[in-house]
């Protein structure tokens, strides 16, 4: 392997007393899909959220194209083209699904109001729609807040707006988690070809058939460590359990 | 049970040699209390005395309580003060005198007369009483109504001064009182009445603003309305401001008080008292009513905005 | 796995019909509505009446300025308790530096003074917009009590720079056309500044992508966060706003009452956030407008109005008061939830 | 499918040291403890004199037994604007009803009327906090609309009753016991009644179902509903209670003052939120605690009456507690944000 | 089929403009594990609220043990035995998760204490852990509040707290989305478990694998109604996307 896209390096993290990350190491590739998988509480989300400076690390290091870089805010890590799903899911409630998927990247309007800060709104709906159509996203009306849309709906739409701004690197927590069979299908479908056009997607998922279709690699996290790696179709659904679990023990865990 | 204070009760030591005076007027920011305490510093300083002033926020016994309770650790000579209410802060100021601590009423006093060595103040039902024949002086014998303008229902000074405003101005037929409005101490909603009552009452020929910010409400009310001039306006102290709104003819009178010579007669008491000098009980200061014809006259009653 | 689309329901735009009627504020617009008619009746030469109308306007216009800013910060579900403090604070240094100007009294100055006056109302609130929004977004100290301090702080500043009296001198000009004066035909001075800021207030937070902010960052501010909206520089930006707006509002009083009414504005904070939430604005931040505001606004106003004139007892005037604002938003809440359901 | 969960890390309880040091009112305690001992040191005979302490704690139990109310209200992530005027009325109806009983002046009244004073002053208080909880939580009406309204109307109620001017007479023997008497070999009366609410107050948040369903409320109103909660009912309760405490302390207050002090209690809400917000509780509902309250309470007491003591310029003083205020919560927040990254 | 234990019958309901249910009936006996499925917003917790109270039908009735009921809050529905795991998760996040698992069905202390409302932590506590531990539940601490969890352990508490106090009806909105491969397992179990104790269990799955492995019926809502129902073992994984989809239309949809 060259120089990976994206590199972290013995990350650790407290929460007061909990230890959520323990010395946790990981990498990705630009264009490859790695699912990071383990056991609820391993530590995944914390770990993906050190990774896109949504919290800092307390220890360790993180690596941009071998450069190493401090992640100090999403704006940062958004502005280096790390984009990504988080798990409890970063929408805010009150705004309808166009606004949403282009909260923080508006799109203005042209000449003098666009440079007063007036923005376009029916552009942004207009390509929120044509968004939506490709993940399969079904909604009945754009104009509800989206708080009070479906599980489903709500989920289409913070992936819809990870893989609409990735350039490098897209972190998706379990972003099929709450969709139907048809959405997932489509999710998976984009995954592939943002993989296609180069850029590193990581891929938190409990559902190993999923995992095991998508993905080029897979890390399995452990009590906040890095506990095995597997190249695609090396690995077992049976391997991928028993490193979750801790009866397979692959890595040096002191 | 036992009683606050009774342990604590530091013997009263008067000490000779203390020259500290507070006073505790009854609300900070007031024209009305800074020229008081100008006639307070100008005279302890003759006499050789020092003077702190401790204010409260608002015009109540409950902001007033703690500065003297506080004031206690300081143990001045004497405390002047403007008591905010005559029956709540009788308790703390009872501690003061339990300390031995003279104690000299400014402004206003307490029901109960045996805590104070001496109460200088002009007598706010009399100036209502001033301001009622002030205004049916101005209006003259026009027929027509008239409308108090008081702060917060309770105050105790502005209240008298509606009360006296309210028995006088029966005594003319031609006037009709149609009531007084509350105003939240708020010239904004001072304003607002003002012009309420306009509309409900076309015949408006006076008001009377029983204080600066009801006052400065009135004459803005007045303006939009059109009316200055029109409307008789008589007003309660004379601040820099109420003087030059006299002058330019948004007032039409003016009550003033003395506060200088109270805070100035407030010193000699006190100082009578702990140098055992005679001291005399009660003390009444002029109320004036100031026109534009005799404002020169008058000048020596406008207050300060500072010393 | 087959796909499918075609029965997919359709992105539909809702008829003008029903977004009018589920508009937030059209209920209790229409509670506005109801209360200048009622009083109408019971008083035909009353509040109906033009001028009536017109000192209406004007007596409500430094308010609504309080309350545009007001908005802003509740949308992010913040708080600025500090509005009336500073804007006491700004009307005063405004008066002191015309004077200062005009070489200590400034009754006769021109229009360049007063225009330095009016930049410094807006700086010198903007300044402590700045202080509380720095306070409250980068240490992270709830705002409420940062604007309780402030509130304090700005008052008590004000007062050390007067000591404690008012100001007693500023341009006639100033009086005579702000103030008193009427624009464009007859309308008051200060209620154009207040409808322009309004407007504008409008226009800004229902169209822009600053309005969009504040209703992210109300929403969810994590979220907003995670998204790359600066959310620290935003805050600040909104609690400048609201200074500014404060600034703005103490140049018209002093402008209005020809004085800087130290003591007049302990309850414009009050007076503010309610009409705000009157006007549909929620605490919790995330929804509201300006629009909802200036009607939240009102009706007090004419609440207050309307009882004086036709004489309601003092003591009886805040508990009726009290009962139709509680009735008036019952009515908005009844009526939206119906619209919801069906 | 393997199971495992021998490596599943235990299920740990904390040290003590490290939940006292957790404890959220540990680092604003501090600053408390800080405050005193640098105003005794600048004026060692000023606050840490015995009776200057036993000023603070008498003045400030009014405000505390408010502040414990509001509190439960505050968690809920409610607000209760009413406090100072239903204190007003509850005073009112109490000093009312002790005079009718004693025909007219009740100056001599025994125990017999100024129990039922006392009762008539909790029922007053509990009236307005079951108007309040269930125009909050049946009507659904925002809170703050709701207890502003109050605010006005129980004031306004109250000077209906009177005429607008204080009642002035009511039973010296109450005014010798809890006003200025003490209890307990010198403990004043008025501290116990503080304490004793405090200490309930305490009690009934952290370690009862109550408590906990006002957290829940307050955390997650839905969820608290949806697991069958009657969040309805347990509202009006904390409204009662918060109704009640204000009744109480307007029985206290009258002692204290031997009159209604009408006008002293339109900061009264303002001042009980703010202790309240000092101490730890978020007005987004969910955390808080009554020791944060009765911290949050006495700092600012303690920094009036320093202020007082040292003689600092009165307009200097509302600058002075807002600079502390502020460095206080930020001071707590930095503690607390580094306890939490270790 | 005897009697149902639980009967919906034609219920509509609309947010607004959205309509979320068209007539959706529904039926679950007891000793039964019935999967709902459908597509993102096809209104499968929309129906599961107006079930089990949280949410009122704008038309349509619901029969238990064939007496018709109005459920008229989540309290009601709770006093008649029906449990509720919500997809968008009713938990107070500022409670542990001893505190969340108890919630409204709180321990009390013993004696005078008790009787004064004083709650007996320390038991509710211990009995918390417990079943925990019978769900495969990891936390690292239990004294922090639920909202600080990963989404596998406060979903699992959720789960958790439906299970311990269903006496009739357990409805599970989506409850294994979030977890891991383990807890999904003993989720799984416990379902079974439930059943045979002779509690109807209602499961809401976008998992085909994992609905056509525990349930003994699965029906088919579309678009607000129900399209489709199936006996276990009769339906393929083709049939139920079939229906979801709209591909195979079963019932009358007018
Ligand atoms: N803010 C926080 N405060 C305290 N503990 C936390 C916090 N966030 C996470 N934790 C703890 O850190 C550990 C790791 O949590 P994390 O969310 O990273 O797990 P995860 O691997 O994403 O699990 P899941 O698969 O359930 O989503 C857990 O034990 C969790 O309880
Ligand atoms: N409170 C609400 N206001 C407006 N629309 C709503 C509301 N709740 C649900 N909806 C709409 O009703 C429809 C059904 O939603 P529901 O949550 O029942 O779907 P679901 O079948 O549970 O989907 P998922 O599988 O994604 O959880 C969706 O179109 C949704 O947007
Ligand atoms: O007499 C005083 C008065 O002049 C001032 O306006 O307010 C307080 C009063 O006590
Ligand atoms: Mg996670
Ligand atoms: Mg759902």
């Amino acid at each position: 392997m060259s120089t990976p896209l994206l590199e972290a390096r013995s990350l650790v993290k407290h929460y007061g007393s909990v230890e959520a990350l323990r010395g946790a190491s990981f990498e990705v590739s630009a264009g490859e899909v790695v699912s990071l998988i383990g056991d609820n509480g391993a530590g995944k989300s914390t770990f993906i959220k050190c990774l896109s400076g949504a919290e800092q690390p307390d220890s360790g290091e993180i690596l941009l194209e071998g450069k190493q870089i401090h992640l100090d805010s999403p704006t940062t890590a958004r502005s280096l083209g790390i984009e990504t799903v988080y798990q409890d899911l970063a929408v805010a409630p009150d705004l309808d699904p166009a606004a949403n998927l282009y909260l923080g990247r508006e799109i203005k309007r042209k000449g003098i109001l666009g440079a007063l800060g007036m923005l376009d709104k029916a552009e942004m709906r207009r390509r929120a729609t044509e968004e939506f159509g490709r993940l399969g996203v079904t909604l009945q009306s754009v104009e509800v807040p989206i708080g009070a849309l479906s599980g489903g709906q709500r989920q289409s739409v913070a992936v819809a707006r990870s893989v609409v701004w990735a350039s490098k690197v897209v972190f998706m927590d379990e972003p099929t988690a709450a969709l139907g069979v048809v959405q997932r299908e489509r999710v998976l479908d984009v995954i592939r070809k943002v993989r296609d056009a180069g850029i590193g997607v990581v891929l938190i998922s409990h559902n190993m058939p999923e995992v095991l279709s998508v993905s080029d690699r897979v890390e399995v996290l452990r009590l906040g460590k890095r506990v095995a790696r597997f190249k695609a179709g090396e690995a077992s659904l049976e391997d991928l359990v028993g490193a979750m679990t801790g009866a397979l023990v692959q890595e040096d865990v002191s | 049970g036992g009683q606050v204070g009774q342990s604590g009760g530091s013997s009263g030591s008067s000490n000779a040699d203390n020259k500290n005076l507070v006073l505790i007027p009854g609300v900070s920011a007031e024209p009305f209390y800074i020229s008081m305490q100008c006639g307070v510093e100008a005279e302890a300083k003759a006499k050789g005395y020092t003077v702190k002033t401790q204010a409260p926020q608002k015009f109540n016994p409950s902001d007033q309580t703690p500065i003297v309770t506080g004031i206690l650790a300081n143990k001045p000579a004497a405390v002047l003060i403007a008591p905010t209410d005559d029956k709540a802060m009788a308790g703390p100021m009872k501690q003061l005198k339990d300390a031995g601590i003279k104690v000299i009423e400014v402004d206003t006093s307490l029901q109960d007369t045996s805590i104070a060595e001496s109460s200088i103040s002009s007598n706010n039902e009399q100036g209502g009483k001033l301001a009622a024949d002030t205004l049916a002086k101005l209006v003259g014998d026009k027929k027509g109504s008239v409308l108090v303008l008081n702060t917060v229902a309770g105050t105790s000074t502005t209240d008298a001064r509606e009360k006296g405003f309210k028995e006088e101005i029966a005594k003319y037929p031609n006037i009709t009182y149609i009531g007084q409005q509350y105003t939240d101490n708020d010239a904004a909603q001072s304003a607002q009445k003002v012009t309420a009552t306009l509309s409900s009452n076309p015949d408006l020929i006076g008001i009377f603003a029983t204080n600066l910010n009801t006052g400065e409400g009135a004459a803005t009310g007045l303006r939009t309305a059109g009316k200055t001039g029109q409307v008789n306006l008589v007003g309660f102290d004379a601040s820099p401001k109420e003087v030059s709104d006299l002058k330019d003819g948004s007032f039409q009178a003016l009550i003033a008080q003395d506060p200088a010579t109270i805070g100035k007669d407030g010193v000699d008491q006190a100082v009578a008292a702990l140098t055992g000098g005679s001291v005399t009980r009660n003390i009444a200061t002029d109320l004036v009513s100031i026109t534009k014809d005799n404002m020169d006259q008058q000048s020596k009653y406008f207050y300060k905005s500072s010393c | 796995m087959t796909t499918v689309s075609e029965s997919v329901a359709p992105l539909e735009k809702q008829s003008f019909g029903r977004r009018l009627a589920g508009a937030n504020t059209l209920w209790i617009a229409l509670v506005l509505l109801a209360l200048v008619v009622v009083f109408g009746i019971i008083d035909p030469g009353g509040i109906l009446n033009l001028t009536n109308l017109q000192y209406l306007l004007i007596e409500t216009s430094v308010l609504l300025v309080l309350s545009v800013g007001m908005t802003f910060v509740i949308i992010t579900s913040g708080i600025d308790l500090s509005v009336g403090s500073v804007l006491v604070f700004s009307g005063i240094t405004s008066a002191l530096a015309m004077n200062a100007l005009s070489g200590g009294d400034s009754t006769d100055a021109g229009w360049g003074v007063i225009i330095v006056g009016g930049v410094v109302a807006l700086v010198s609130g903007a300044a402590w917009g700045v202080l509380n929004g720095l306070l409250i977004a980068r240490a992270k100290i709830p705002a409420l009590i940062v604007t309780l301090g402030s509130f304090g702080a700005a008052l008590g500043a004000g007062e050390l720079l007067t000591g404690g009296s008012d100001v007693r001198t500023m341009p006639t000009a100033l009086a005579r056309s702000l103030g008193s004066g009427t624009l464009l035909g007859g309308i008051p001075t200060m209620v154009v500044f207040a409808a322009v800021v309004a407007a504008i207030g409008a226009w800004l937070l229902s169209t822009t992508r600053f309005g969009r902010y504040t209703y992210a960052i109300g929403s969810n501010e994590v979220a907003a966060q995670r998204t790359g909206i600066g959310v620290t520089r935003h805050l600040v930006l909104v609690y400048v706003l609201s200074g500014v707006l404060s600034g703005l509002a103490g140049f018209m009083s002093l402008a209005y009452f020809t004085t800087t009414t130290l003591t007049s504005h302990s309850t414009d904070n009050l007076n503010a956030i309610a009409g705000v939430v009157l006007g549909g604005t929620s605490l919790f931040g995330g929804v509201g407008s300006v629009i909802g505001t200036v009607i939240g606004v009102f009706i007090p106003a004419v609440l207050n109005k309307g009882f004086t004139i036709i004489g309601v007892n003092v003591f009886w005037q805040p508990i009726a008061v009290a009962i139709v604002l509680v009735a008036a938003v019952w009515f908005d809440q009844v009526r939206r939830r119906a619209r919801n359901q069906r």
